[in-house]
């Protein structure tokens, strides 16, 4: 007699684009014009090509961290759908958001490095940008604490009577913390206009997507939350833009919230700090090579006729002259100056921290204490 | 001037706010119609209505994380936790994110919240509706941490909390909730964060206190006072920022001091005290820093009036103290 | 294109007994013995007549707080379905299923009054039991705490190979905190034995359901984490106790949890502190008079032919006795002595808090310094 | 006796109660087959299987809670936080479950769960990497709180800590994970929770450290020594129960007192320490008692050499004391 649990949804996953780069038939393509489809070709490459030079960087000690996004790369252009002041909170495996509302590789680069330049001054790690200037919240390691956030966020928006609407990232792991079930909950009683996007790239650092969750997916759990969910194909970028611009429009309209769940994988390590070869098949990522996401948008400009390996090379070409003249300019720019460590604890440093501050810049200036980095 | 309680001073002052500043909106668990469970929050929904103040899921680390993204936006949200003792689900939110905001943005995003919460013993409460946790948000950096023992201070403290660019956690001694009367200016007034107040002169001792413990010093001070004791009571009204200043100029006057604080004594506010004067004024010291705290229990329920400092025990600190 | 949300679960609710305590056409109850029915209507009387008996003495100030359960007492009795060795982490609404489980009146008094011979000791706050021989979890007030715990504990008996499981009561507000979720998560995960019971009374102090999830009900919720949720009628014990046995076999097979919502109706203000007059319907409360658990029950013995007012009027005055023969006891033993307000924080005191219990025993004891209660 | 870090003295304790106590359970975030980020379950789960080593979902509520659960059933749970940064999420779980656990059910109930969590800067982690949050336990009744510096310690500490009877904060310094090796003797020991221990005798000035910050302290000595001075240096090694005779006893023989810490100075462990220096010893002291420790800000990515105690503050706050 126990009403049992409702079949799941099923595991169909919605997509667009079949493997080859063409819509699939019946499929409603959203509107895209040839200028933008190029440039989220452009964009796409952009990701993969910083992946491969900072992973590079990385390993020759030249730079403290890194996180990649091999294989992901199309999720994070969900942002396409969105207008300038609309809001996105990413989390750290999502630069293609930021470039793609405009954050500069050598932002980018100047943040990795930490320098004086880095427009967040040199405070957090490695991939945790923050730009205010382009609605992008300032990235955070603890992860899910942006999701209550977001729905805030998107929740003023829509009690000070503006049509901003709100996204956030994160992991299938995520969607087993705390925060997520409160900020969805919230989301859903508020009808907050927000849009979260659950990247589910299969793995949380060494722990498998069926450990975080005993649901087929993780779209279903909107369901408990009064509002839609549904499941994208990940590498899909045309879909991805389909799914978003409905959840965009159904979130600016006052409809409420939605969960996209984007079926991908995390091709690559967790950070650069992780060998996957430890816990996984190495055979695993390799059949998702064939899935990959640029080689698939690359295959639908062909169709449309956009496609010339002249543009390509010529955007490879831009982009790893940006990255080249951005790294030279970050390696040569020194780290933030001394005091700047007591700014911006509070709106005005207290006498505490001025006296900390005046302690510490009375002492020779150390020499790394604590080993090379 | 009339006279109130703090809980009105407090509604007062959340309704000259959201007057005089549309960014203001108060949430948190039954704030809203209900106007809280110690009615702090009384008739602002009926004047402000449901989306200035609102009623939250029942969820803590919703009501700081949406109160986050709400201020990121450029609304002054002024949450309530309902009791002190309820904030932990929030804590990664508070100390993790709306402490370090500023900071790890380099000054692009700020988070102005301030977080009202009732704190402290003498309701009969036990462990879960009597703490003070005062000391887990003054040692996080990034916050300010405010308590008021009275109406005058409680209107003027808030006014100037939600005023300010900072996050403030503002905990309200629920104990003199409603015992702690006096005057209170009608309208606009604003006491700075980061002042001290003597609240009483003396040349013999200082006693550092802050909150409801205050009503025990000054009952304390009456009763030795009498036996010829002549302390200085120092209401410390913020405890970051810390008035500094007037903290050492007491004990420098003094040559001795008493710390009072209701929280468990081991890594209390009460030590940061202790180690600021023996940092920079040891050598006006004439006795040993007395602390009476609470124990280092969690708060009892039927014997939390052995559990709280009483007037008997600081008194009894005052004179070991003074006549050392 | 939005997979959009699939239906709720609709409104129905799983119910055996008619208004009129009749089982319901096609019904399929639980056996049940006479003496244990009859066991049940005296445990639903003596929830009924300790929550007015207690009332009255907070209104009198003999005692400083109390929490009542009017309407919901059905639920209590859900533990029914256990064997003893199971566990059950009540929440502080639920005196019914430690009654049952053997808890007796006078250990219930003490705590009330947090005196000597409180079994907890005089710890906690009134209604905030623990019977670590029954089996009964010691109540905490931060609610939700309790739900990873009753996992944590269902999920050891399993690593154990033993089939104990775990039993956990919430409230519908209680659903909203991170700990539901990160519980049930869990639960799903480790396919743990494990039965979550909400107590959806419809209130959590002045807030009402609707603001607490936007989902139809809360059994939904179970979907989220791969289980089974239903729906029950919180005021039909019969029904209780036939989802719950499903629960249990369920759980004791290795088949894993269930989410079960009790649907009730908080009749009461929700504690001795609160007129819930303030923030709703006065009119509201009566409606739910008529289903009144206790009335079905005992209409359901009429037509077992279990019941008379001859049996009735002698639980009420065991009853009645029992609770004045506590009361008279409770209220004579003092408070526990004061060095046990050192004890129990470690396995052995510490010497800083040896220090501080000598301080405390060389002052003369208090007298009351924050006026009485 | 062979030399090992501190990552293996973690991985050898564990596998040895493992072995003697089947009630023991490892559960975490990636603690399973993987072994740990820092690997310090590596094996576990190979030698004791699923049913005893067990990846969680990404919770850490849910570790802490479950593990309170496993713990009243019988079971003895170490739960790994994988970084001391994201405790907070199970802060309530730590603080209002754990913490009371026994209290609350008048001695019932016990819950002796230990919690293995790294912490602490040096790695190039930022905020959320390199926290060092041991006030908030120290300051928490009910918790015990142990920070060894180095592998033998670890060992010991980490045994005895796994066959107490009380929840226990263990938190390993990861910036010397790896760098702090040691002789450390094969098969089953322990050292007692509660002790201190002198890891330099010394005349002049009492350096009292715990966990990494032992390090830099031991290298200023070297120091300052070569220049004619003679620091003693305590390592606490469990900062609750604390040590606090043999605190005492070298801050006596010395008169001066320098407390060093990584954790942001106002109201870190480091102010308790003074206080009971001020309450205890105040009469023996010939010099102002130093702070050294990292500041009040959040910890920050590129300034984190500035931000940590370094050899050269403490050298120059041993100087300070010694001299003053
Ligand atoms: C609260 C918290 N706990 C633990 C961690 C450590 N950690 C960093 S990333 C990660 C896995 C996240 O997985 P997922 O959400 O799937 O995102 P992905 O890395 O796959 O993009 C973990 C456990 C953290 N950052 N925050
Ligand atoms: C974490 C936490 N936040 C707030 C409270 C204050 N509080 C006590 S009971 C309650 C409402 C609970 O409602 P519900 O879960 O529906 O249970 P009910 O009281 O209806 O049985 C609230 C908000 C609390 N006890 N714990
Ligand atoms: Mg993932
Ligand atoms: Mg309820």
């Amino acid at each position: 007699m126990l009403a049992s649990a409702r079949p799941q949804p099923d595991d169909s996953v919605f997509s667009l684009l079949d493997d080859d780069g063409r819509v699939v038939p019946g499929g409603r393509a959203p509107a895209l014009s040839d200028a933008d489809a190029l440039r989220l070709f452009r964009g796409l490459l952009q990701v993969r090509l910083v992946d491969e030079r900072m992973m590079r960087l990385q390993r020759q000690g030249r730079l403290g961290f890194y996180m990649l996004s091999m294989g992901e790369e199309a999720t994070h252009f969900a942002v396409h759908a969105l207008r300038p002041t609309d809001w996105v909170f990413p989390s750290y495996r999502e630069p293609g958001a930021a470039f793609h509302r405009g954050y500069s590789l050598k932002d980018f680069v100047n943040q990795l490095f930490g320098n004086a330049e880095d427009p967040a001054k040199g405070r957090q790690m490695p991939v945790h940008h923050s730009a205010r200037w382009l609605n992008l919240v300032s990235i955070s390691s603890p992860v899910g604490t942006q999701i209550p956030q977001a729905v805030g966020m998107a929740w003023a928006a829509r009690i000070s009577k503006r049509d901003d609407v709100a996204v956030t990232y994160f992991g299938e792991g995520t969607s087993s913390t705390g925060e997520f079930h409160v900020g969805m909950n919230f989301a859903g009683v508020y009808k907050a206009p927000v849009i979260f996007i659950c990247r589910n790239n299969g793995w949380a650092i060494s722990t498998g997507k069926e450990r975080q969750t005993a649901s087929q997916g993780f779209a279903v759990k909107a369901q408990a939350y009064g509002f839609p969910g549904v499941r994208v194909d990940g590498n899909d970028l045309l879909a991805i833009l389909a799914v978003m611009e409905d959840a965009v429009a159904r979130a600016r309209a006052g409809e409420g919230p939605t969960l996209i769940e984007a079926v991908t994988y995390r091709r690559g390590g967790h950070s650069s700090s992780d060998d996957p070869n430890v816990y996984r098949d190495p055979n695993e990522p390799k059949e998702w090579e064939r899935r990959d996401p640029i080689e698939r948008w690359k295959k639908y400009l062909v169709g449309r006729g956009l496609y010339s390996e002249a543009v390509e090379q010529q955007y490879r070409k831009e982009i790893g002259e940006e990255i080249a003249a951005a790294l030279a300019h970050a390696e040569q720019v020194g780290p933030p100056a001394v005091e700047t460590l007591f700014h911006d604890v509070f709106a005005e440093i207290p006498p505490h921290l001025e006296e900390q501050k005046e302690y510490l810049l009375s002492l020779p200036r150390p020499t790394n204490p604590h080993g090379g980095h | 001037m009339p006279v109130c309680n703090i809980i009105q001073a407090v509604n007062d002052a959340l309704r000259i706010e959201m007057r005089r500043d549309p960014r203001v909106v108060v949430l948190g668990e039954d704030v809203g119609k209900f106007g809280g469970v110690f009615r702090a929050t009384n008739g602002l929904f009926d004047e402000f209505g449901p989306d200035r103040v609102f009623d939250t899921p029942l969820a803590e680390a919703g009501i700081i994380g949406a109160a986050i993204g709400m201020a990121l936006y450029g609304l002054r949200p002024v949450p309530e936790i309902q009791f002190a003792d309820f904030i932990y689900p929030a804590f990664d939110q508070i100390v993790n994110e709306l402490a370090k905001f500023r900071y790890r943005s380099g000054g692009q995003y700020t988070a102005p919240v301030v977080i009202r919460t009732p704190y402290g013993g003498g309701i009969r409460g036990g462990h879960y509706h009597s703490q003070s946790p005062e000391a887990y948000f003054v040692h996080t950096p990034g916050l300010k941490v405010v308590v008021p023992s009275n109406p005058y201070d409680a209107k003027g403290l808030l006014l100037s909390a939600m005023r300010g660019e900072d996050p403030v956690i503002f905990m309200e001694p629920k104990r003199v909730y409603r015992a702690a009367r006096g005057e209170v200016p009608e309208g606009d007034y604003t006491v700075p964060l980061g002042s001290a107040k003597v609240v009483r002169q003396g040349a013999q001792v200082t006693v550092l206190c802050y909150g409801a413990m205050v009503h025990t010093v000054l009952e304390a001070a009456d009763r030795v006072a009498g036996e010829g004791f002549d302390p200085e009571i120092v209401d410390l009204r913020t405890l970051l920022p810390l008035d500094t200043e007037a903290v050492l100029a007491s004990v420098k006057k003094t040559g001795r001091a008493v710390i009072v604080h209701e929280a468990p004594k081991t890594c209390g506010y009460g030590a940061e005290l202790s180690a600021l004067i023996a940092e920079k004024a040891l050598l006006h010291l004439e006795a040993p820093i007395a602390r009476v705290t609470g124990f280092d229990t969690p708060f009892p329920y039927s014997l939390e009036n052995e559990y709280l400092p009483s007037p008997e025990r600081v008194a009894k600190a005052i004179r070991d103290t003074a006549t050392f």
